[in-house]
């Protein structure tokens, strides 16, 4: 079946070309920006499409232009106008234009997919060919830190259109653009495989500075292997190591360890139909004073933290170090039987097989277990597979539960999904108006502005929280990447993890 | 008074062979084979229907196992997830339109990849199939050699030496040994390549078949080809290794027995050499069983494959069928059911066909 | 049979693997007294090398690996052993009615055997576990679903011969019921086979489950299940110890109750072996 | 031809054979009858030397002055099939049933003979026709399961004779098979031997078979020969306590419808009657 | 009266993937109390299928069987409750249940006659075997010993009619006349019928009152047992007999028939013997005799 040999050739590696492996535990559905929301997705998104703005390297404070050179946001923080760089141009070599800005936004918001309660309420319109207004109902100074996110990377609208690209839940596109990329970004999909690997190739069509590495192998291979692997030199960078697996590592790699902006919590149902010892307050105090901060971060291993409020330390808001809780056995046992509840028996679920930047749920639900023994509570473990588990969860069916949330974008209006009545307050069975004083509290730093002013108000909804609500958050475990002695320019970013293009080969 | 056959009594007149007379019958390979499709059609009907009751039988909801935690809390999002899916119909008519699916080829569409359930399976199965049919053909081959030198040395050092290694090679958990060899000989050793099937600053052969071995050798490209054997060579002995010692034990028995037989004592007594009894009269017979056996452990070595392929991270269906079953993506679960189901019921038919070609009479009815 | 057993028992791997099956059994009964530490305890150093106070290492919660092996006798054997007497039981019987009553019965059974041996039996396994949600019980089950089939054939052949057996005829002539037929002449004379294959299936059972919870869907942590600990081990290949030794505590109880059957096996008379045979261990 | 002295066998310590003491004579047949268990097939195998593992021999067995318990193993197989031919007790086993018929018939004699595979086929058709096969060319590329009973023994005594032994050893060749089977074959190995000057060594329980086909009888109980001698002799007036007692439990009949040679097969057995002339 | 009658029986095996083989294809019988009939043949003619039909252990595909007026039905699920018709098998080492007592399996049988004075030692006794084998089990005794506890617990049941398939035939040539003895008078004493089936003609002579001859599922010959061994008229009665070789010394080669039995699913059409037959005329070939007492066109009746 074969014909002629001569065109096979081309399917060889070019001589010389600059090859980086990538070992990576996926966690990947789609390569279609308009339905990608987890983070291999947003991984590979962030290579191959661009937003209108960004982030440098692993600065979150503060949004910078990228396919949009400068933006402005009205003083109501309804309206935020951007304005688009000129040059831009797709892989086909076809220019960056505002219509296929407001298509890509347009359709991610309609499509109905993950991605798309970013631009709820987000009106997209194009005022002239190279400016683009979004239109919030509500001030929405947060939509800065929202754009950057690679779920809002602007297609190609013309060749997305062909293969089916609709701004309805009729879209038909996502399989061509698991194929082929349709994106402006330095990278261009080579193959796309959920599975095994996903091979990146250099767009040659790209505007901007060529990235260093002519082709990107990221492959899906579990953290023990990835540790392995790049050992022996069988790949350059790992992103999933547990703290214990980085320890011990040969000094001819690199090793950056830098917490995640993940937060893993304990939620305590507050709904006495779930629970007859998690509602009471006083029993949720003894769970705060009864675990074992430092033990969990031994588990977490070396550049973990441990987390004051719910909203992780890298952005705005986040409560100092000094505020978190500290473990107070006796405190615990007195809270205990101040709360009236005797040999309580409660049970912790939690995803078994989930891991978050490489730490497993598992040990740190059985640390929790010996940890709350000591104090007088028996807790079962329910391990359950996520899915199983995230039912549960989300009906706020848990008694208790160990999860936990990474910011959808790097702005702490994402946490207000914490306050009873909201996403993750329902889920520990806190209705609206089950703690009036941190729903006012919560409304107060929605409509601040001005970073000061923000900054207090969500402090002060954290301290709030911590005092009477039914989270306990615990840790943010650290991101730990190894990269061979040969790459440099590796910067972690909490929403995408790693922009490949930043790296370098030395 | 006719008396007919005076003259030769002992020519037999009408002593024809059996089965040399017979009326015209409908083939009984036909009705085997019509009899093999008709079990397969029900067992596949069968396989549909279990998974698709246990998989609704499962507490949680595939929403949420794929819509991410924010996605999740607007009802919305989830509804149209949903209705995409199908999921909002009720069960008896999903499995409905599911069964009207297959019927036309269709295994549905992976909840988790977006893709065609068969699109998936078309780039997995291969890699367990080369897999397991790697580990096969090493536990074929080498079971059956220390099978008959147990046998032939029955009783012996080298037979109970063997027997013992046998059965610590049916004891031993596989994803443990997978476990210890990537360790000891991926990392400690650096001996062999590491995960996946082919090195990955190679580029994959253009897919014909499906696996990397044939297809690199397909298309000429041999430093894949090294690569993919030298990637595929750690799994499939860990693989192998049960049925090794499985075959082992069987083949030592079965040739035990063959051995005796009236007709290998007749074949000894003809003078002929040992050489020739062994593999004409002996192997021939013994293979009967062994293939039997084979085919059955093909089964286990698919099996096996969900333990291994995670530890080597081998893109196969075992993995995907893992990923499968833990997020509650129906119809893919449905389509590894049917497909691993397919090949159960095809190596079942090669089975039998080999009956055949080795059985005359089985061939001859 | 009876007669012959004396015979096994001289065979040197018989008397090994015997010895140590027992030694399991006594620690799975004595592990209390026997493990120096406490096996849920999280109080030693984490993750420390086989040494004095902790001579098998301790894991990434600092608990002793030496206890949590010897305990885990506790959890693995019993669950094992009383999977392998349901599966003779529940396959047994079945195997029992479709060799015995034959026709649609039989037709019955047998398919839906065929149809649980279509599946690879890691992989339906995993499904009814999932679906089951993960728990020691729900895996015994989900290996219960698939370890039956194999009795049900091997009774289903053995009873097949037996049946057509002349004192199971004489008994049918001289007036007894299918039932007494089927408990006084065809169970008894079957059980001794099946038991065998029981033994020999005891390592294939206790692979499975802990092939089941190394992922994920077998025991419930903390308890110290051979399988979830290896599965534990996995994530600290540095580590080796954790993953090495309840994977030798596997092997060895496995290896043990393999050599006991494969003896036993071989005592059998030549015709129920054939029988067995059938079924690839 | 074939002389047996003190033939001792052991199985597992156990005794088996005791000293037994054997002639075989060219041209004739030798009946060797005795109860289950006695050793008569041991004997045979003996000869072979196919005891079953774990067995030892002691004794001679010489053949044409030979010691054949002595012999290497490559010469043993020269005399195996070459000089001494066994056919066994039951047609249903001791054939391969999954090589065809010619293969079995010629592969020794390629063997032994060094014929091509030509010669040995037209051998083989030849020796097919001999043991009174109908079809005997299309029976080359049979297998025996399409084959009855009595015509596999017949098989098995072709290949048997393919070699053209000196030597025939038969084991029970007619247990199996029905009376009117077995009439065919007791006269199918009378013809031989007494054609081919084959020495016959016939193992049987039937007194009635050994009397109607062997020229010397020995009979055999617990591993020894207690009585040899003419089959007249033996049969009319034993001389062992045991073989008249063998003798005396056999329903003493007359002989059926006083031979009434009205059709051929009678007076075909009327004619072979001078067998008994002859080693009389 | 407790008769058994035959009649045109036909017993059909089937098998899936093969043609269906008519074992039985018409036969005759009957056998009254107190008489012993014989019925002989060659192997795979029918007669251990004959034998199983009248058990009920084979339905029966055309044709009745009648036990004392009452009609045969095949052995169902149901419990059996023509229990007055007892068979003896052919493999002793079959025919007793290895893991119990041999005591026990008489008890069985003594329960099924209703007979409560007895004790299973009793009936060893009366098959000659010591009171006290009643507490052993079957592997402790030997093929004839065995064959007589079976004959024991048949017995036991106090049947009308005792069927023995070729239960002498796996035993020493020195056990068997003794045996089959046994069973004649056991049967004869009791008042019961004997159908006794062999293949071999000189123990059936010895114990039969009469003898029926089977050919490929056809009963070819009936008679009185001294008629027809000394006047067989059936060619293949005749071929039989004249097959048995005579230990009388004299050298004598028995007659050979030439031929084997022809495949039961498909039998030759006319007379079932003709191709072997040394005495085939015309109508064999097209026409089937099918009349008594010997049905061979030879002897057509006028
Ligand atoms: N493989 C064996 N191992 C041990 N003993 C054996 C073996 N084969 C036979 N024997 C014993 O050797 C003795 C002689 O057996 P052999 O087969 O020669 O008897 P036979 O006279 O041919 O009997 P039959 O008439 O039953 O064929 C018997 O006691 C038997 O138990
Ligand atoms: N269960 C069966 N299924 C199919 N065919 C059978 C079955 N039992 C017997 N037959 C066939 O029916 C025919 C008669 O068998 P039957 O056993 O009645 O013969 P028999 O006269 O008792 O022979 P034997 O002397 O060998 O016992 C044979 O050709 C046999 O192959
Ligand atoms: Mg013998
Ligand atoms: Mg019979």
């Amino acid at each position: 079946a074969c014909s002629a040999g001569g065109v096979k050739s081309s399917a060889a590696p070019q001589s010389g070309a600059k090859t980086l492996v990538i070992d990576t535990s996926f966690d990947l559905k789609t390569a279609d920006p308009g339905r990608t929301y987890e983070p291999t997705g947003l991984f590979v998104g962030k290579a191959v499409y661009e937003t209108l703005l960004t982030f440098d390297g692993s600065d979150v404070t503060k949004p910078v232009p990228a396919l949009a050179e400068s933006y402005t946001l009205s003083d109501d923080g309804k309206v935020l106008t951007l304005k688009l760089k000129q040059g831009a141009t797709f892989a086909d070599g076809s220019p960056v234009t505002a219509d296929d800005v407001v298509f890509s936004l347009t359709r991610v918001r309609d499509m109905k997919g993950t991605p798309s309660f970013l631009l709820d309420g987000v009106e997209v319109a194009k005022t002239d060919d190279s400016t683009i207004t979004l239109t919030s109902k509500s001030p929405n100074p947060a939509l800065p830190y929202i754009l950057p996110n690679p779920a809002l990377g602007v297609l190609n609208s013309k060749v997305a259109k062909e293969h089916g690209a609709t701004t309805d839940s009729g879209d038909k596109a996502e399989q061509y653009l698991n194929s082929a990329s349709a994106g402006s970004g330095p990278y261009t999909i080579e193959s796309f495989n959920l599975t095994s690997q996903v091979v990146l190739k250099a767009n040659p069509k790209y505007y901007g500075t060529k990235p260093s590495y002519d082709r990107v192998v990221i492959r899906n291979v579990e953290a023990a292997t990835q540790k392995l692997n790049i050992q022996r030199g069988d790949s350059q960078v790992a992103l999933n190591l547990s703290g214990d697996q980085v320890t011990g590592m040969p000094s001819t790699l690199q090793v950056k360890k830098t917490a995640s902006a993940n937060v893993i919590f304990l939620l305590a149902n507050q709904d006495s139909a779930v629970s007859k010892a998690t509602p009471n307050a006083k029993f949720v105090e003894a769970l705060r004073k009864g675990v074992d901060y430092a033990g969990l971060l031994e588990l977490a291993g070396e550049g973990s933290t441990q987390a004051p409020g719910i909203i992780p330390s890298q952005l705005l808001g986040a409560l100092p170090a000094d505020q978190a809780a500290k473990r107070d056995v006796e405190g615990a046992k007195a809270a205990l039987a101040a709360s009236g509840v005797s040999n309580p028996t409660v049970k912790l679920e939690y995803p078994s097989e989930l891991t978050v930047n490489g730490l497993s749920f598992q040990p740190l639900a059985e640390r929790i277990q010996a940890n709350l023994k000591e104090v007088g509570i028996t807790v079962d473990l329910a391990p359950a597979p996520v899915t199983t588990a995230l039912d549960n969860y989300r009906n706020g069916k848990e008694e208790l539960g160990l999860w936990y949330w990474g910011p959808d974008y790097p702005d702490p209006s994402d946490y207000l999904a914490f306050l009873p009545g909201k996403l993750v307050g329902l889920r520990a069975g806190w209705k609206d108006g089950a703690a009036k004083d941190i729903s006012a509290a919560g409304d107060k730093a929605a409509t601040a502005i001005g970073d000061e002013a923000r900054k207090a108000a969500y402090a002060e909804v954290q301290q709030k929280l911590n005092e009477g609500g039914p989270f306990i958050p615990l840790i943010q475990p650290s991101q730990n990447i190894v990269t061979a002695a040969s790459v440099s320019g590796l910067e972690y970013h909490p929403v995408w993890t790693v922009d490949v293009a930043d790296l370098t080969a030395k | 008074m006719t008396v007919s056959g005076a003259d030769a009594p002992g020519a037999a007149p009408a002593a024809a062979p059996r089965g040399g007379r017979g009326r015209v019958r409908r083939h009984p390979l036909a009705r085997f084979l019509l009899r093999r499709v008709l079990i397969a059609i029900l067992l596949a009907w069968g396989i549909t229907l279990v998974t698709f009751v246990l998989t609704n039988l499962v507490p949680g909801d595939p929403a949420a196992a794929n819509l991410g935690q924010r996605a999740l809390g607007d009802p919305a999002i989830v509804a149209q997830w949903r209705h995409e899916h199908g999921l909002d119909k009720p069960l008896p008519q999903q499995y409905l339109i599911h069964l009207q699916g297959l019927l036309q080829g269709d295994l549905g569409t992976s909840q988790q990849s977006h893709r065609p359930v068969s699109q998936d399976l078309a780039e997995t199965v291969p890699a367990t199939l080369e897999l397991a049919g790697a580990a096969i053909l090493v536990s074929l081959v080498l079971g059956v050699a220390f099978g008959v030198v147990a046998a032939l040395r029955r009783d012996r050092l080298t037979d109970h030496a063997l027997r013992v290694l046998s059965l610590i090679g049916i004891s031993v958990p596989t994803f443990w040994l997978a476990l210890v060899a990537f360790y000891v000989f991926f990392y400690r050793l650096q001996l062999t390549p590491g995960s996946g099937r082919i090195d990955p600053g190679l580029t994959a052969p253009p897919p014909v078949t499906g696996l990397a071995t044939v297809d690199s050798a397909l298309a000429g490209q041999w430093d894949v080809f090294a690569s993919a054997v030298g990637h595929l060579l750690t799994p499939a002995l860990v693989l192998a290794l049960y049925t090794i010692g499985l075959l082992t034990r069987f083949t030592r028995s079965a040739v035990l027995e063959v051995l005796g037989q009236d007709y290998v004592r007749a074949a000894r007594a003809k003078g002929l050499p040992g050489r020739v009894i062994l593999f004409r009269y002996v192997l021939r017979s013994a293979l009967v069983p062994i293939i039997t056996v084979a085919g059955l452990a093909f089964g286990s070595l698919l099996s096996g494959t969900v333990l291994v392929e995670a530890i080597f991270a081998w893109p196969g269906v075992g993995q995907y069928a893992y990923k499968s079953a833990t997020t509650l993506d129906l119809p893919a679960v449905m389509g590894v059911g049917l497909v691993v189901g397919g090949v159960y019921l095809v190596i079942n038919l090669i089975v039998d066909v080999l009956y055949g070609v080795i059985d005359p009479r089985v061939r001859l009815q | 049979m009876t007669r012959r057993l004396p015979e096994a028992w001289r065979q040197p791997l018989a008397i090994v693997g015997g010895a140590v099956a027992i030694a399991w059994l006594v620690i799975a009964l004595a592990a209390p007294w026997l493990a120096p530490h406490d096996p849920l305890a999280q109080d030693l150093p984490r993750l420390a090398a086989p040494g004095p106070g902790h001579w098998f290492g301790t894991d990434q919660l600092g608990r002793d690996i030496l206890s949590r092996v010897l305990y885990g006798a506790r959890v693995s054997i019993p669950l094992t052993l009383m999977l392998v007497a349901l599966s003779v039981l529940v396959g047994g019987l079945l195997g029992a009615c479709a060799g015995y009553f034959g026709r649609w019965v039989d037709e019955t059974i047998m398919r839906v055997a065929d149809l649980v041996f279509a599946f690879p039996t890691v992989i339906l396994a995993m499904v009814v576990a999932a679906a089951l949600g993960a728990s020691l019980a729900n895996a015994v089950l989900a290996v219960l679903v698939v370890a039956w089939p194999a009795y049900a054939r091997v009774t289903r052949g053995l009873v097949l011969g037996v049946r057509e057996r002349e004192f199971v005829l004489s008994g049918r002539l001289l007036g007894f019921s299918v039932w007494r037929s089927l408990r006084v002449d065809v169970l008894p004379n079957v059980t001794g086979p099946v038991l065998v294959l029981a033994t020999l299936d005891i390592g294939t059972a206790l692979l499975l489950l802990s092939g089941l919870s190394f992922l994920g869907l077998g025991a419930k942590p903390p308890s110290p299940e051979w399988g979830a600990m290896v599965a534990g081990g996995v994530e600290v290949f540095d580590s080796w110890w954790v993953a090495t030794f309840p994977g030798l505590a596997i092997l060895t109880v496995v290896l043990a109750f393999n050599f006991l059957g494969d003896t036993l096996r071989d005592a059998l008379d030549p015709r129920t072996a054939r029988a067995i045979k059938e079924r690839a261990l | 031809m074939l002389d047996i002295t003190d033939l001792r066998v052991a199985i597992g310590g156990r005794d088996v054979l005791g000293g037994v003491d054997l002639s075989l004579q060219q041209g004739q047949v030798h009946g060797l009858a005795g109860e289950s268990g006695s050793g008569k097939t041991m004997t045979g195998l003996a000869v072979l030397g196919l005891l079953p593992h774990g067995a030892r021999a002691t004794g001679t067995i010489a053949l044409e002055g030979r010691d054949l318990l002595g012999l290497p193993q490559k010469e043993l197989n020269k005399v195996r099939g070459g000089e001494v031919a066994m056919v066994f007790q039951d047609p249903a086993t001791s054939l391969h049933p999954m090589l065809t018929v010619g293969r079995q018939l010629t592969e020794h004699m390629r063997h032994h003979l060094k014929l091509g595979r030509a010669q040995a086929r037209e051998k083989a058709v030849e020796l097919l026709g001999k043991v009174r096969i109908p079809g005997p060319s299309e029976a080359f590329g049979r297998y025996p399961h399409q084959f009855s009973g009595g015509m596999r023994q017949r098989i098995a005594i072709a290949i048997a004779l393919a070699c053209e032994p000196k030597v025939l050893i038969a084991d029970e060749p007619t247990t199996a098979l029905d009376v009117t089977v077995q009439a065919g074959i007791l006269r199918l190995l009378r013809g031989l031997c007494d054609d081919l000057g084959l020495a016959v060594l016939l193992v049987t329980h039937d007194l009635g078979v050994m009397s109607s086909v062997a020229d010397q009888v020995s009979v055999m109980k617990d591993g020894l020969v207690v009585e040899t001698g003419p089959r007249a002799e033996v049969l009319r007036s034993p001389a062992h306590p045991y073989t008249r007692s063998l003798l005396d439990s056999l329903p003493d009949a007359p002989a059926p419808f006083a031979a009434e040679p009205a059709d051929g097969a009678a007076e075909r057995s009327q004619e072979d009657r001078r067998a008994d002339g002859k080693s009389a | 009266m407790t008769t058994l009658d035959i009649r045109d029986l036909v017993v059909e095996h089937r098998s899936p993937g093969r043609p269906v083989v008519r074992a039985v294809a018409g036969a005759s019988l009957t056998v009254s109390p107190g008489e012993v009939v014989g019925l002989v043949g060659e192997s795979g003619c029918g007669k251990s299928t004959l034998a199983r039909a009248v058990c009920g252990l084979h339905p029966a595909a055309e044709g009745e069987i009648t036990f004392g007026g009452r009609q045969v039905t095949p052995l169902g699920l149901r419990r059996r409750a023509l229990t007055e018709i007892q068979m003896v098998f052919q493999d002793p080492y079959a025919s007793l249940n290895p893991r119990r007592r041999v005591g026990d399996q008489i008890a069985d049988g003594l329960r099924t006659g209703g007979d409560t004075t007895s004790a299973p030692a009793d009936l060893l006794e009366r098959v000659g075997l010591p009171r006290e084998f009643a507490g052993r089990h079957p592997h402790e005794f030997s093929g004839g010993q065995r064959q007589r506890i079976a004959i024991a617990r048949a017995l036991a049941a106090r049947p009308r009619l005792l069927i023995g398939d070729e239960p002498i035939s796996a035993l020493d040539a020195s056990a068997q006349a003794q045996v089959a003895r046994l069973m004649r008078d056991l049967a004869v004493d009791s008042g019961a019928g004997l159908l006794f089936i062999s293949h071999d003609l000189s123990v059936v002579r010895l114990i039969a009152d009469r003898i029926a001859v089977m050919y490929l599922g056809k009963i070819v010959e009936v008679g009185p047992t001294e008629e027809v061994w000394a006047d067989p008229r059936h060619p293949y009665t005749r071929a039989l007999l004249g097959a048995i070789p005579q230990p009388d010394g004299l050298g004598v080669l028995p007659a050979e028939l030439p031929g084997d039995v022809p495949d039961p699913a498909d039998p030759p059409p006319g007379c079932r013997f003709h191709p072997r037959c040394p005495h085939v005329m015309d109508v064999c070939r097209v026409k089937e005799p099918d009349f008594g007492p010997a049905a061979c066109w030879l002897h057509a009746p006028e």
